[in-house]
């Protein structure tokens, strides 16, 4: 037994959890939804921002919320960011890919935008990797192995993932 | 002869008897290794996801189970090009100017096995593809004289490089495809967004021009991964999410499937192949090592306990390796004793079974933090 | 006021009636930090010791355990350097073009708290120590205008630069002697090799001048150790192997001993002070907090699971604190409401407990791999 | 519970071994030892050169082997390297800190200096840290504190660490 073998039970169980409670949602229509991704604007939080909307509920920290359902890496809610804010000092990466996540409250889907934050090095809390209609790498709209921060000033480092409502799906 | 100082005074200590022998004042000395890479010494790659800034990939000897040595390669490199004669290879990699920030660096540099010591290195356009490495994302030309190396800014292009003049070729432009999977001395294909694969050729000084495109080769619905297996000089074997296998053939005027069927048959129940590097083709005997798992298609990147061991020209499952713990990325080595290599991503162990009886032989264990690609040393050149 | 587009998104919604509501389209905002560091914020110190290009320093607020965020400092960077105001901050590190190889740049990066973002930097002398940071490796001067950093190639010297004119005062030898411990705003001491310590000065644009020398101030079979912690403008607390008290007064022509105790007592019972940053000083209360264990003198790095808490001015244990895990490092928060830091190096846990009565508060976890300095929010200037 | 608990745990057990089955041995004479430790020359062994001498016994890639009393780092035994050889591809630090070890075969204390193996990135395995005599790092000749590379060409980076018998103490 290894020292990591505690991050692996970890993502195992998370696997486990994404197989056992969830159906695969409807994958995206590929280069369409690839181009109604918007080069998002970048402004200033205060930390007291309210990072969820009325009509959700979950956590936030934890990988099972179900706006999580394709993505793969830190989440910045746990690295001084938010599922909408990037962490202090980080730069947001302007384009990403999308995954369509069903909102257990309402019951509707919704486009998912995964920003990256970028330019500090891992967070390394709260890894999380789920691959709900997720798309191989030569389809980068929906690919969750890429690294993100590349459309960034800052280059290519990896800090943590958002996960942003872009708007329903239907 | 430095080296053999101690030998030299280990020799003269027995003489004096080891009763009332001292110990003796030692020289500090750098080891070396062998010229070429044993057949059963493998390279690990680790992306270190933690700490990505200290990629490196670990040596083992999979005989012994020694480590026998290591890389550093920067921020997510990508797996090592090993020359087909397993002398020397190049690791492309990415550097800050200031650690995780700054000016950015691509760099190809040069190692010899023998001494593992940085070499000669080739700048590289900015644009290296960063992300989990894939059997695609670089590969070297056969004979070893080009390096070519998938980009993604979100532009796609390849850059190449001449590993004999020790220069840059240059970066070119690929029509929304992804991916380098060599059919020939100087072609490769590439995957594109659509389904269809886009041949390339190298001329002779390693400028790329384009060759023909198929139409689409798989339903976008259930597509085939960049999970690939080569498996000979001008064919790959792709896997397509619900685990069907597609051939597709690169050496004629456009990328042509040439053999579809299932790995889990008509009646699934369930099974599927996953994991980051999930199969391993054994070339000599044409036996294809799967690794497998139950669960729906959002798990197509999960680890799995079992490995289904295939003879490709029947389409048989012919024998099951029953893991000692779940894998992510598997590899064989291309001698006629395979043995087969077993890793799973946050999991610091190498596991090494014996690819014909499944019997497990032996795990190296504190190898850092996340592996991913294994790279058995080639064989047979 | 952009920031605040989601909360008068928000607004309408609730307006709408949520019956009916559907998600609303949501912007990506970076986060902002109070301009001033609050006093039950801290910073903790992750050399990473397996990957030690990618050290890290994470700031915590311990009241609500929330990860406020972190700065990334290179290879063996030393403590932050906290201005007194705790609104800014510099980052002493070490880069390499090549990542883990090629050309050395010692640096000092400036923060602001507010954002996090590195801003300017002075380029300093490539002699940086590397090694476990200490209380003395570096240290800004009371008043924030310069920063001395102790420099091992193995030469001793230290480098000073100006924080106000953003720019390199130069590098200074120092006389066999190693460390930073401020003693008053343009004064520090140094320990030196045969147990004396040195006096130095700063002249007003920031040359290090030496001053006076002391004789030796302890046995060097039961020496001081660099793990110090001062407990007032002039004085150093420091302790040896065997937990005797030194403390060491510089405001006059030389180091002086004011003060010799023990923390153990005639009969220590095997009882010895231990770990990285193992003791910590509330000034308000003149309290001293010592994290205890038994064992021999080689033991005097190991962690401990008590926390034996003194009054400085009586001498006398007043309390014990039994902490739930072992720990290295332990610090104290500043204000009157103090906070118990404890982590353990190789363990990616910060814990916090009530100073006061020693009541464990909260744990946050998932702190990178090697913690080592923990440096609490300034108070009260 | 976290993924470096394993770390830890072992660092306390190997501490733990330390204080139980050793004394503590005769600390070095300080400055004396330190003139004495030679700039070591370099030179090239194969793998198999024998990493033991006859008069000794014990596993070099165990903390416990009697020459690691004062090591601090990752066991170049377990890296590629030996207890008297570096990794390929590594520099060893010409200049370091020594510390003094009974061979429990003899009974004698050895000087044994520690050089570290530099110029590519922490090994990471066999972490082992003792301090049998180890000296504050402003006695350096005796500190295992000190990132010993420093003193390389290829700079400060530190790989693993050696424990090279430089002879008998008495």
């Amino acid at each position: 037994m290894n020292r990591l073998d505690r991050i692996a039970e970890r993502l195992a169980r998370q696997a486990a959890r994404g197989i056992s409670r969830r159906g695969l949602l409807a994958r995206l229509g590929g280069l369409a939804a690839a181009a109604s991704v918007p080069a998002l604007p970048v402004a200033r939080a205060q930390a007291q921002t309210p990072k969820q909307q009325p009509g959700e509920k979950g956590d936030p920290s934890s990988c099972d919320y179900w706006r999580y359902c394709a993505i793969d890496g830190f989440l910045c809610s746990c690295c001084g960011g938010s599922v909408s804010t990037c962490p202090p000092g980080t730069e947001p990466s302007p384009i990403t890919w999308v995954g369509t996540c069903r909102n257990p409250v309402d019951g509707k889907d919704y486009v998912i935008s995964y920003n990256d934050c970028c330019g500090k090095a891992a967070c390394g809390r709260c890894i999380c990797n789920r691959n709900e209609g997720d798309t191989p790498i030569y389809q980068p709209q929906g690919a969750n192995d890429l690294n993100w921060c590349l459309g960034t000033q800052s280059g290519v480092v990896y800090n943590c993932s958002t996960a942003v409502v872009l708007g329903a799906a239907s | 002869m430095p080296g053999l100082r101690p030998l030299t005074l280990v020799a003269a200590l027995l003489l004096a008897g080891s009763a009332t022998a001292q110990l003796v004042p030692e020289e500090l000395v750098v080891e070396s290794l062998p010229e070429k890479l044993p057949p059963h010494w493998v390279w690990v790659n680790d992306v270190a996801f933690f700490n990505m800034s200290d990629g490196r990939a670990y040596l083992i000897d999979a005989d012994t189970g020694r480590f026998m040595g290591m890389v550093s390669g920067g921020y997510s490199h990508l797996k090592l090009g090993i020359d087909r004669r397993g002398d020397r290879f190049v690791v492309p990699g990415t550097y800050y100017s200031r650690g995780t920030r700054g000016e950015r660096t691509d760099v190809l540099t040069f190692y010899a096995t023998k001494n593992l010591e940085p070499g000669s290195e080739i700048i590289l356009p900015p644009k290296k593809y960063s992300g989990l490495p894939f059997v695609g994302t670089s590969n070297l030309t056969d004979d070893g004289r080009f390096m070519i190396i998938y980009n993604f800014t979100p532009e796609q292009s390849v850059t190449v490089a001449d590993l004999e003049r020790k220069a840059l070729v240059g970066e070119f432009e690929t029509p929304g495809c992804a991916l380098i999977y060599p059919v020939g001395p100087r072609r490769f294909m590439m995957q594109c967004g659509d389904g269809s694969m886009q041949l390339a050729n190298l001329t002779a000084d390693g400028r790329v021009t384009l060759g023909g495109v198929s139409k689409p080769l798989w339903d976008l619905d259930n597509p085939a991964t960049e999970r690939a297996v080569r498996i000979s000089e001008s064919r790959w074997m792709f896997f397509t999410f619900d685990s069907d296998v597609i051939v597709v053939d690169g050496s004629g005027d456009q990328p042509k499937v040439v053999e579809k069927w299932s790995l889990v048959g008509p009646k699934p129940d369930g099974w599927r192949l996953g994991g980051l590097q999930p199969s391993a083709y054994h070339a000599a005997t044409g036996t294809l090592y799967a690794v497998m798992h139950q669960g729906g298609r959002e798990t197509r990147k999960d680890p799995g306990q079992q490995v289904w061991v295939f003879d490709v020209r029947t389409r048989k499952k012919i024998r099951q390796i029953d893991l000692a713990s779940p894998a992510t990325s598997i590899a064989v080595s291309e001698d006629a004793k395979p043995l087969l290599y077993a890793a799973q991503f946050g999991v610091p162990s190498l596991h090494v079974y014996d690819a014909l009886n499944g019997q497990k032989l032996r795990s190296i264990d504190q190898l850092g933090q996340t592996l991913t690609y294994i790279q058995p040393a080639p064989v047979g050149q």
